[in-house]
């Protein structure tokens, strides 16, 4: 896990403590309204079913993308662009054997049930639980599925545009693995960067998406 | 429901099927939205959430609690007594707290100081739960906006305490945390998108969608089949973040609701709703 | 919606609701209960179709062992339900001598969902919501001159929100 | 009980909403116990004291259900009353007095 001191903006208004007067000013008191947030999340939740109050906590990239617009400012673009770098070197890939079809790609009929679920994490989930991927609430994938999301791309024929070669693999595997690696802000999940989903979890989508049987891809 | 244009609709499609044996499939299906729309109106008459408003009203006039009082010298902040319209000027400030209140923070606090209900009781459980009937809150909730259906959304921004409700509400809104990066802007941050086949309100701004969706609220759920208050649909939303229990009343709830009740300014009450 | 219909309704509402309070009767044998409690004898028969797990089992358990389909049974309901929790479902009849209907749910854990007896005065127009668990059929029988009659029409289930 | 009983067209349509829950027995509350059946069985209508309805109902009937049937017949202020029982033997009687719709 990667959970990191929420001193995102902190560090921000140290490092911005030489600059003019009224710059300080302003950057102290976004400090003081991060503060005050903190304290008053603290207040307003309780820990329930094992989901602690250190999920309040930001991470910095959670921090710089509550900013509304962060996602395509070009201020931030320095930082966004460090985010997506490290999410890329922190992609672990299958272990074992090079990307290949036989090697990376699971049971399909698995990842559509993944794809289906939205249990896990949840304060209603007992702790434990399986969580599932819930890609159909954004995705549309499965043709026959008429109950899809838009919040992301239509994933439908997905394997047909990206055949399951070397660099389709590796790069379906680092979508699912960490979004941050493509986008800093992304709204999709880490998958597999937060431990949501097993490798053997997220190897049964890449089928979903990859496999030529696949409804997906048919 | 227009039932005569759907039982004439349901004539035509046996007709049209009629020299066919037993059940041939269904004329070209409509698509999924239109099917949907057309469910929607189905059920958007008889709404069952009349039943959680004619239990509000009677709780609301019968002498109860420790203190056998009724709720009608209740002030909802447009005086003691007065129900009509009220939801839609809330959240606002009370002197006689000295705090931002929402309507069901509002309500308890009548319960209390009128009734002599104790909080803590009150707020332990303020939401059914599965096969339970609808609770004394919730019922209350419901009768208060539907005596405000039909009234302008008018949350007030006058006293610097509801500014700065509304500017926490704000950073809330769009604050991601958890295992998911999760915000309430995540799903609610832009408009058009759908999460399966439910339209997402855009919540960020003040809006169509935003003055549609906070004047739904409180609403029946069909998937619940109960009345929720918006204090539980934000508690809901949170759940499906990832996040920890919101507690009742709380600050962030308050806030978030200031948010969302100042960017629905203009728009007409129509709660409770209906929705999935 | 019109406000004089809404203020209209409230008042039928609400008269409703005292008459409510003045005679509920938990568990009591009122005299208002008595008719239901005499109907319950008489058609104890149909009360184990209800437990039937099966729409076969239904139809056997009524006694039903001939039903044709027709299309003077006028069976609404929508192609696609946002939710299965509540499916609206009306069922007319152009029969003559209908006497009763009945609304069975295909591949429910417990098909058999009502059975409306049109006794005199009553029009053979009736409409309810239904649970239906899944993707599945809705089946509308009609019985007349004690001849069984049906139509019937898929509708589909959706998830929604966010699954969870 | 919501009862509304309108004269449309030389008939009463009466639209009958039910508090209930209508459990089926085979849910699980939040805790995992399971929930115990709990629905309505009969339900009977009378105009003025005549029966004009009786319906059976399982498990399956949504919960607070909604019932819609339409009278032949009937006038303005006709008494309607619609009384229920359930599988525990709880049982509730409301009555609406027929109206003409609401003008448009």
């Amino acid at each position: 896990m990667r959970f990191v001191e929420p001193q995102g903006r902190a560090r921000r208004c140290r490092a911005l403590a030489g600059l003019a007067l009224s710059c300080l000013v302003t950057a102290c008191a976004t400090r003081n309204a991060a503060d005050a947030i903190a304290t008053e999340l603290a207040q307003s939740f309780e820990a329930q079913s094992g989901v602690m109050l250190d999920r309040l906590q930001q991470s910095p990239d959670q921090a710089l993308c509550s900013e509304p617009g962060a996602a395509a400012s070009s201020a931030s673009l320095a930082q966004r662009r460090a985010i997506e770098r490290a999410a890329r070197d922190g992609v672990r890939f299958p272990s074992g054997a090079p990307p290949s079809p036989q090697a990376w790609l699971g049971d399909w009929r698995r990842g559509e049930r993944i794809a289906q679920s939205g249990v896990g994490l949840q304060t209603s989930d007992r702790p434990g639980t399986e969580a599932g991927g819930n890609c159909y609430g954004c995705h549309r994938l499965a043709p026959t599925e008429i109950a899809y999301g838009t919040l992301g791309p239509s994933l439908t024929g997905y394997g047909l545009r990206h055949p399951p070669d070397e660099a389709g693999l590796r790069d379906t595997w680092i979508r699912l693995f960490d979004s941050h690696a493509f986008d800093a802000c992304s709204v999709m999940p880490r998958f597999g960067a937060r431990g949501i989903l097993s490798e053997e979890q997220l190897r049964d989508l890449l089928a979903l998406l990859l496999d030529p049987q696949s409804p997906v891809n048919r | 429901m227009t039932r005569g244009t759907a039982v004439a609709a349901t004539a035509i499609r046996i007709a049209a099927v009629l020299p066919g044996l037993a059940w041939p499939a269904a004329p070209a299906a409509p698509s999924t939205h239109e099917a949907i729309e057309d469910y929607r109106a189905r059920i958007a008459d008889d709404n069952p959430a009349e039943l959680a408003v004619a239990k509000g009203a009677s709780l609301w006039r019968e002498a109860r609690g420790p203190r056998g009082a009724s709720l009608g010298r209740c002030d909802l902040g447009l005086g003691p007594g007065i129900v009509a319209g009220a939801a839609a000027r809330l959240p606002r400030w009370f002197a006689d707290t000295g705090a931002v209140m929402d309507l069901e923070a509002r309500i308890v606090h009548c319960m209390t100081t009128l009734q002599g209900f104790d909080r803590e009781t009150l707020i332990a459980k303020p939401f059914a739960g599965a096969a339970e009937p609808t609770t004394d809150i919730e019922a209350i909730a419901a009768f208060v906006v539907d005596a405000a259906r039909g009234a302008t959304i008018d949350v007030p921004q006058e006293r610097p305490e509801e500014v700065a409700a509304y500017r926490r509400g704000r950073a809330l809104f769009h604050y991601r945390a958890g295992p998911y990066d999760f915000s309430c802007a995540s799903c609610h941050g832009s408009a058009g998108h759908r999460i399966r086949l439910q339209e997402l309100p855009d919540l960020s701004r003040p809006g169509p969608t935003a003055r549609a969706t906070y004047a739904t609220w409180p609403a029946y759920r069909v998937s619940q089949g109960a009345l929720r208050t918006l204090e539980w649909r934000l508690a809901d939303c949170f759940r499906q973040q990832r996040w920890p229990r919101l507690r009742y009343l709380s600050p962030v709830a308050i806030d978030l609701a200031t948010f969302l009740g100042v960017n629905a300014n203009g728009g007409t009450m129509d709660a409770p709703g209906l929705k999935r | 919606m019109p406000h004089v219909s809404r203020r209209r309704r409230r008042a039928i509402l609400n008269r409703g609701l005292g008459i409510a309070l003045g005679v509920a009767a938990r568990a009591g044998l009122g005299a208002i209960g008595l008719g239901v409690r005499d109907a319950d004898a008489q058609e104890a028969p149909d009360r184990d179709a209800f437990a039937a797990r099966s729409v076969a089992d239904a139809l056997a358990r009524l006694r039903i062992l001939d039903v044709a389909d027709s299309p003077d049974v006028l069976l609404d309901a929508p192609d696609i339900a946002e939710n299965g929790a509540v499916v609206p479902v009306s069922v007319r009849s152009r029969i003559a001598h209908t006497d009763a209907i009945f609304v069975l749910l295909d591949r429910n854990p417990f098909p058999l969902a009502a059975r409306v007896d049109i006794l005199d005065g009553l029009a053979p127009d009736v409409a309810l919501r239904v649970k239906m668990a899944e993707t599945a059929a809705v089946i509308a029988i009609v019985r007349a001159d004690g001849r069984y009659w049906r139509a019937q029409r898929d509708v589909k289930i959706t998830i929604g929100g966010c699954g969870g | 009980m919501r009862i509304r009983a309108t004269l449309r067209s030389g008939r009463i349509e009466v639209r009958v909403l039910i508090a209930h829950p209508m459990e089926t027995g085979l849910r699980k509350d939040e805790a995992g116990n399971p929930i115990p059946a709990w629905y309505i069985t009969d339900v009977t209508a009378r105009v003025n004291d005549r029966i004009v309805m009786k319906t059976a109902w399982g498990t399956a009937v949504s919960k607070d259900p909604l019932l819609v049937f339409h009278v032949l017949g009937g006038a303005v202020g006709d008494r309607v009353t619609v009384d229920w029982i359930d599988n525990r033997g709880d049982r509730r009687t409301d009555e609406a007095t027929v109206v003409a719709p609401a003008s448009p």
